[in-house]
């Protein structure tokens, strides 16, 4: 379980890394929505159901969404 | 386990600080705000954790619990950040129409 | 005054809303310097005012206002019992005068040279009070002065009097002002901050400073073109034995001093009325140039008139000098008597000198003659030619010429001065202002405004010739002997023979004395560039923002985390 | 009012505090469906809370009361607790809110439903962060008036209030977060969020993570007041703002801001240091700062890095007001100076001062809720907040003209106007505590301030209408890139707003007038109180 | 922001954090000293101890958390120019189209069930209201918004059950203040807690969750709707 932590935390560090200093916006956005969902399992493995849910929903779907209706509605490079 | 959970907080907040300082792009700088506020939230989620604890619904048998506290406490805080990074984008759209631009220079009309 | 506050709050839970006032407020302090300058600032209000009365063109309501508001918080002052209504009157005279310069001709000028620095004194003696109360001090008044933040206090003080290095604020705003309103204003504020030295800082031995003050500004005073140019540069000075009187190391200079001030405001404002009238007949302000415009400004009978004239200035210019049995000559004495130091003593002789030497220079120039006599070489025609050609020179002693025309109103004189001495920058700002035009006016005019100088004059002679009537019963009794004469009136002729003598020989010399406004010039522009530089760190962006922020968390939290 | 004491009215009162103007916010809109205008409706709301608000004062309450909704209490859940300190801010915040709301009719007009609707959620927050006593619904609270203010900051729609939207967003969310960062490190050392009790358990934490808390919740609520170095958002995110929402965002919420951090300084951190021997003439509490003030020389830095800031606010603050050339920017860098007032009043320690500090924060919330108001009428007059361009309005309302003078004295510190009085106690108090440097700066800081105001109040008395838009000679806000906007006035909102309303407003400003005035006629009572609170906020901690 | 500085801020920044973490790491207190998992039930009835953390215990907190949901949607809808509808650039095909259109009904249930059984299982009315919020976004990705407003419900409606409610939210506040002796008491206004974990428990959290969920979910949809008509 702990290994699974520590991967996940990994994983969470470069990619939050990745998505705030790559080039293309998109890719930011997407990266955004990929730390959401890893921070969910992380959640998932603190023992936190209810919180890893609304995570995943609102980190992952309803903010990312957000993100992609802003870009689309502004330029993007 | 905690050592791992502070370390990727602590990542998570220099990364998301660095990038609030340096990049350019109005939507990245929310995306660096989103980024501190997840690590926020795993804090305060690890804030309550006990090792070897249940999620806090309560079963019939007598266990240890996580502390569900910090749970509601992340829950309020999750919404209250996504409303946050709504208006935000609602501002940076808005910025975009009159500005013609989301580059920050092109906010810097209030100067000095 | 936690003492003081503490009380207040006990007292004032639960009573009436004003209470705190009323237990921060004392009752006035009525002992003889305070009555006796108050006293003296009535009365000259009142004369003051006779003569504005009688001047053209008339002061609009506001000015009026203002004026009052500067006097009336300088008569208040003296009487004040507390240190809250001594730093309120404080204020009200500064804003007074503010408010006087800004109605004035040409007020950016003036208001840029006079509010700053009045400000930074205000400030000054607000920290000063309160770092007094710091130490445990208590807001009334007391004869033993502040017991902290004397520094602050100094500094006040020498601001508000124009204490020598601090004085560029007068020289610019005085003789910028009409004629009229510099009789007005040359009264009040720089007594204010004599008297506040008094006040805050009884014991301060500074004799020695004010009588190194007293004789450096009349040595700049013998420099100036301008009439009320010297005559600024001689309230300095005036202020430098005032100091030098109640700062006497001995103590026993009090009553000299506070007397001394008393006779100042009196002869100095009937000299200041004196100058109005000569800028006003013969149309210029350069000394040199009086007697050359009165030829063309003024018509033959004015010449009955400057009789008048004349006996007024004489008055004034003996007491300045302390001629016996003139009121000068008594405080003077009084002074000199009180001083500990022989260095002091002399150079406040050194300085009543150079004022004699100064004052015969006024009457020579004024009535008499338009050359400076220089009997070891005769340079007088090309000195007077420098003071009206060399516009260099005469920018830098201040001078302004003035064609006055009986019909000039003050755009056209300003004009033509700006034609003339091609020192526009500064003409507009001191404007003669012509004699009544209405026929009827003029001896009415001239018959109100002889009455002011007229009673100042007697007022003159009377505080001269009966001392014991105005000195406090306690002070030593001044007996007016021969040898007190003497000891007044041996440094007057030193000064008549210097200017005789030797004075033609030392213009270029003076004229070639560092002005200390550049100073002043300096420290404002690098205000100027302080706050430009401020607004280029705010540049606006939000990442530089966030960025200090950051920061400052940063440095405090590494702070802390070194100690903890 | 008998048996009012005791009343379920007076037990619940904290609760209603908060519920009653969040109850406004759906009432509004039906009552706007069946057709009752939302103006009449939300001034009537807010004359009620103003009527709340006053209800502490009345004879026979004792304080504090404690209500918690759901009736759990502190431990368990969240706990409302109205002390002297929230009795003595509620009206500010209250009169500040209605003064404001009368104020905005302009924004009123375009929107009528969503600015009242945002200002009742702003009242709603400032109640709420002002009364709360549990970490984590103060955060809540704190975003609540956050995001109404920011979105009434917006409310203009043109570039320049969403720049200014934008800016203010970023750095309150900012501050949110470092706020939660301490809630946080609280809440881990501690295990509650009920501030009594975590100060309890604070004293037995190590001392570096209590320094984490302190810092990280200091620079939050720093950052969201606007204090060196954190101030830097302030004057940029207020240039944009309507008149009447830059008011809400220097009084009421400021106010509440500085409620809050009492509390958090005083309930959880144990006070502030203070310096020996100024314990003695003070009756301060002896280098109590929680575990932290123990060590002489942690308290001897903390007083160095609180003055730091409160110097260089007031400095600062001072000295960019003066190179301003539109008001709403020069009161924005005043604001910062002033919070440096009070900075230096609650840092110098001790009862006297403290209570010095409050009610200059009272007096304060009012003048410049008054000059902003001033400033909402040349704007209103002229179309533009430019300095230059107020020449002469006042010589044609001298009304406008005096109640800016008054307003001026008063954020100077000249009598007869109630920042007198609370400057020159601060002053003579925080000098008498020890801190004679703050004194010191607070009394220059008088002197700075004077020429700014009196700029405008010559200017505006000045004969004529302005000719262009002369900014001053070191103005160089309008850059070339991006150049003034044609009309300041956003495409919805009209350029005059109805005949009528200019009463409500003249009313609106002689109200703060009158306020002033009395504030410094009744000083004495004002101190008292103040006085009283502070002793029991200092005595909290003993 | 020069980047040196940038770096030198951050760095500084994560070592005071991981100073403080260090002294704190041999902190025993994990979780809240008072322990909800083994009270909830007799107290409120919720199996679901954040539920009832959220909805009964710290009840204020969720309000608030509502209300800014709510001026969110008002500031986006307030700064949502009316007049202009404009759709994404993206075009979708048509088995999209059917795809989300047989999703949507499932979708939508799954954002009552999470939302109805909140109280026993995890989720709540803030997910469930999210997932309820998800729809509108799909109405919104897939179909264009503001030209046909019949897709989605029309602003008006969404905005009235928004306030409404909220009003729900405050009328049971008031009436526990008035029966319970305290805002938002819920066991104390003597309503039945009944059997915990089964659907009608735990007294007026189902309620409260309810009403959370709408008000969530109307208020993010507001906001989606208008960002998409910006």
């Amino acid at each position: 379980m702990i290994y699974v932590a520590g991967i996940l935390c990994a994983l969470l560090l470069a990619v939050a890394a990745y998505s705030i200093l790559c080039r293309s916006i998109l890719a930011a956005i997407v990266g955004t929505s990929v730390v959401s969902v890893i921070a969910a399992v992380l959640f998932v493995i603190l023992r936190a159901p209810d919180v890893a849910i609304t995570e995943a929903v609102i980190g992952a779907g309803l903010v990312t969404a957000f993100f992609l209706i802003a870009v689309d509605k502004t330029e993007r490079e | 386990m905690g050592a791992i959970i502070m370390t990727t907080v602590l990542g998570l907040t220099g990364i998301a600080i660095y990038g609030l300082l340096t990049r350019r792009h109005l939507i990245r700088l929310v995306i660096c705000f989103n980024v501190l506020e997840i690590a926020v939230l795993l804090a305060i989620v690890y804030a309550g954790f006990v090792e070897g604890g249940q999620a806090p619904i309560v079963g019939g048998a007598e266990a240890a619990y996580v502390s569900a506290l910090p749970h509601a406490v992340a829950l309020t805080a999750i919404v209250i950040a996504a409303s946050s990074t709504a208006l935000m984008l609602a501002y940076v759209v808005r910025i975009y129409r009159t500005r013609g631009s989301v580059r920050i220079e092109r906010v810097r009309r209030w100067r000095g | 005054m936690s003492v003081r506050l503490t009380a207040v709050v006990g007292t004032v839970a639960g009573s009436q809303p004003s209470g705190f006032w009323t237990h921060a407020l004392e009752a006035p302090v009525l002992d003889w310097p305070g009555v006796f300058l108050a006293a003296v600032f009535l009365v000259y209000v009142a004369a003051a005012g006779l003569y504005l009365a009688g001047t053209q063109p008339r002061r609009t309501r506001g000015w009026w206002i203002c004026a009052g508001v500067h006097a009336g918080g300088a008569v208040a002052l003296p009487l004040a019992g507390d240190l809250l209504t001594f730093f309120i009157l404080w204020e009200l005279v500064t804003l007074g005068a503010v408010g006087v310069l800004w109605l004035e001709p040409g007020a950016p000028r003036m208001v840029r040279a006079y509010l700053p620095v009045q400000l930074v004194a205000a400030a000054a003696l607000m920290g000063a009070i309160g770092m007094h109360v710091a130490a445990g001090g208590t807001l009334a008044i007391t004869g033993e002065g502040l017991i902290g933040g004397a520094g602050l206090a100094l500094l006040a003080v020498a601001i508000k009097a124009a204490v020598f290095p601090f004085h560029v604020w007068l020289v610019n705003t005085y003789p910028q002002s009409r004629p009229a309103t510099a009789v007005w204003l040359s009264a009040f504020g720089t007594k204010v901050g004599v008297f506040a030295l008094l006040r805050l800082l009884p014991d301060s031995g500074l004799e020695l400073a004010g009588a190194i003050v007293a004789v450096v500004a009349v040595i700049y005073a013998l420099s100036r073109r301008t009439l009320r140019g010297f005559l600024s540069f001689h309230i300095v000075s005036q202020v430098g034995f005032m100091i030098a009187g109640i700062a006497a190391l001995s103590g026993a200079g009090v009553p000299g001093g506070v007397y001394h001030v008393g006779n100042h405001i009196v002869y100095k404002g009937l000299l200041f009325m004196v100058a109005a009238v000569l800028i006003e007949r013969r149309g210029s302000e350069n000394m040199y140039l009086l007697r050359q415009g009165e030829s063309t400004a003024s018509p033959k009978p004015a010449q009955r008139r400057d009789v008048l004239l004349l006996v007024a200035a004489a008055v004034g210019a003996l007491s300045i000098s302390g001629v016996p049995p003139f009121n000068g000559w008594v405080s003077k004495s009084l002074i000199k008597d009180a001083v500990e130091w022989p260095a002091t003593y002399y150079l406040l002789i050194a300085g009543s000198a150079g004022t004699a030497a100064s004052f015969t220079k006024f009457i020579w120039l004024g009535f008499v003659s338009s050359v400076v006599p220089d009997p070891l070489r005769r340079l007088s025609k090309r000195r007077s030619g420098r003071g009206r050609g060399k516009d260099s020179s005469a920018e830098r002693a201040g001078s302004v010429e003035i064609a006055a025309g009986p019909e000039g109103s003050e755009s056209a004189e300003s004009a033509g001065s700006a034609g003339s001495a091609g020192s526009a920058g500064s003409a507009g700002s001191a404007v003669a202002e012509p004699a009544g035009r209405p026929g009827g006016d003029i001896a009415r005019v001239g018959l109100v405004r002889g009455l002011a100088m007229g009673a100042l004059s007697l007022l003159c002679l009377l505080m001269g010739l009966q001392p014991s009537w105005f000195l406090p019963p306690a002070a030593e009794e001044f007996e007016a002997t021969v040898a007190a004469a003497v000891s007044g009136l041996w440094p007057v002729l030193l000064g008549v023979g210097f200017f005789f003598l030797l004075y033609g020989r030392c213009v270029p010399a003076l004229e070639r004395l560092p002005s200390g406004e550049g100073v002043a010039r300096g420290a404002i522009a690098g205000f100027r560039r302080a706050i430009r530089a401020a607004r280029e760190l705010h540049n606006g962006d939000l990442r530089r923002q966030l960025g200090w922020a950051f920061a400052g968390l940063a440095a405090g939290w590494v702070l802390l985390l070194v100690f903890v | 009012m008998a048996g009012l004491g005791d009343s379920l009215l007076m037990q619940q009162l904290p609760s209603l505090l908060v519920a009653v103007p969040l109850s406004f916010v759906p009432l509004l809109y039906f009552l706007e469906k069946v057709g009752v205008p939302a103006r009449g409706a939300a001034l009537a709301g807010m004359g009620l809370c103003l009527l709340l608000s006053f209800l502490p004062w009345v004879e026979g309450t004792e304080l504090p009361i404690s209500a918690s909704p759901g009736g759990w209490g502190g431990l368990l859940g969240i706990e409302l607790l109205l002390d002297g300190r929230a009795r003595l801010f509620l009206p500010v915040i209250s009169a500040g809110v209605f003064v404001s709301a009368l104020f905005g009719t302009r924004w009123s007009q375009r929107w009528p439903l969503s600015f009242y609707t945002l200002v009742f959620l702003l009242f709603t927050g400032a109640n709420g962060l002002l009364l709360t006593n549990d970490l984590f619904n103060a955060f809540v609270f704190v975003e609540i008036a956050g995001i109404a203010t920011h979105a009434l900051v917006a409310f203009r729609g043109d570039g320049d209030g969403l720049e200014s939207a934008f800016k203010y967003l970023m750095a309150a969310a900012v501050g949110g977060i470092l706020i939660l960062w301490g809630i946080v490190l609280v809440f881990t050392a501690t295990g509650t969020l009920w501030i009594p009790l975590a100060a309890e358990r604070l004293a037995d934490a190590p001392p570096v993570f209590v320094a984490g808390a302190a810092v990280l919740l200091a620079s939050g609520i720093a950052l969201k007041g606007g204090l060196v170095p954190m101030h830097a958002w302030k004057a940029d995110g207020l240039a944009g703002a309507p008149s009447a929402v830059a008011a809400l965002l220097s009084g009421p919420i400021l106010t509440a801001l500085f409620g809050f951090g009492l509390r958090i300084l005083y309930g959880l951190f144990g006070g502030f240091p203070v310096m020996e021997g100024a314990s003695a003439v003070t009756g301060g509490v002896e280098g109590s700062f929680g575990v932290l003030g123990s060590a002489g020389e942690v308290r001897e830095l903390l007083r160095g890095m609180v003055f730091v800031v409160a110097v260089s606010s007031i400095v600062a603050g001072h000295v960019m007001a003066l190179a301003q050339s539109r008001m709403k920017r020069m009161l924005a860098y005043s604001s910062i100076a002033h919070m440096g007032y009070i900075v230096v009043g609650v840092g110098a320690g001790g009862e006297a001062a403290l209570a010095a500090a409050l009610t200059h924060a009272i007096t304060h919330a009012f003048m410049k809720v008054g000059w902003f108001f001033v400033c909402g009428e040349l704007r209103r007059t002229r179309g533009t907040d430019r300095i230059a361009a107020a020449r002469g309005a006042f010589r044609e309302a001298p009304w406008l003209g005096g109640a800016a003078i008054l307003f001026s004295m008063s954020l100077v510190g000249i009598p007869p106007a109630a920042g007198f009085g609370s400057k020159w106690v601060l002053v003579l108090e925080s000098a008498n505590a020890g801190a004679w440097g703050g004194a010191v700066a607070i009394a220059a800081g008088g002197a700075l301030a004077l020429p700014y105001y009196l700029r405008i109040v010559v200017r505006g008395f000045e004969p004529g209408r302005p000719r262009a838009a002369t900014p001053v000679p070191w103005d160089s806000s309008e850059s070339p890139s991006c150049p003034e906007p044609a009309a300041e006035l956003p495409e919805g909102a009209p350029p005059h707003d109805t005949t009528g309303a200019l009463g409500v407003r003249a009313v609106a400003i002689l109200v703060c007038a009158a306020l002033i005035l009395g504030g410094f006629a009744g000083y004495g009572l004002l101190f008292s109180e103040a006085f009283s609170v502070a002793t029991e906020l200092v005595g909290s901690v003993l | 922001m020069r980047t040196g500085w940038a770096l030198l801020f951050s760095v500084a920044l994560v070592g005071c954090g991981i100073v403080t973490l260090i002294a704190g790491v041999d902190l025993d207190t994990h979780g809240a000293i008072f322990d909800y998992a083994h009270h909830s039930v007799q107290h409120t009835g919720a199996v679901n101890v954040v539920s009832a953390v959220l909805f009964d215990y710290r009840g204020l907190d969720t309000l608030g958390e509502a209300t800014v949901v709510l001026a969110t949607g008002l500031v986006v809808a307030v700064l949502a120019p009316k007049a202009r509808t404009s759709m994404l650039s993206v075009r979708l095909s048509l088995v999209v189209l059917y795809g989300v259109a047989l999703v949507l009904p499932f979708v939508s249930v799954l954002g009552f069930a999470v939302i109805l059984f909140g109280h026993v299982s995890p989720g709540g009315g803030f997910t469930g209201g999210v997932v309820l919020a998800s729809t509108a976004v799909f109405f919104a990705v897939v179909y264009t918004v503001g030209g046909q407003q019949s897709y989605v419900l029309p602003m008006d409606t969404q905005k009235r059950i928004e306030n409404a409610a909220i009003a729900t939210f405050l009328l049971v506040g008031f009436g526990g203040l008035v029966t319970g002796g305290a805002f938002l008491a819920n066991a104390a206004t003597g309503i039945p807690l009944g059997e915990p974990g089964s659907l009608l428990s735990a007294g007026l959290i189902p309620l409260l969750n309810l009403v959370a969920g709408m008000k969530v979910g109307v208020g993010l949809a507001i906001v989606v709707v208008c960002l998409f008509s910006e």
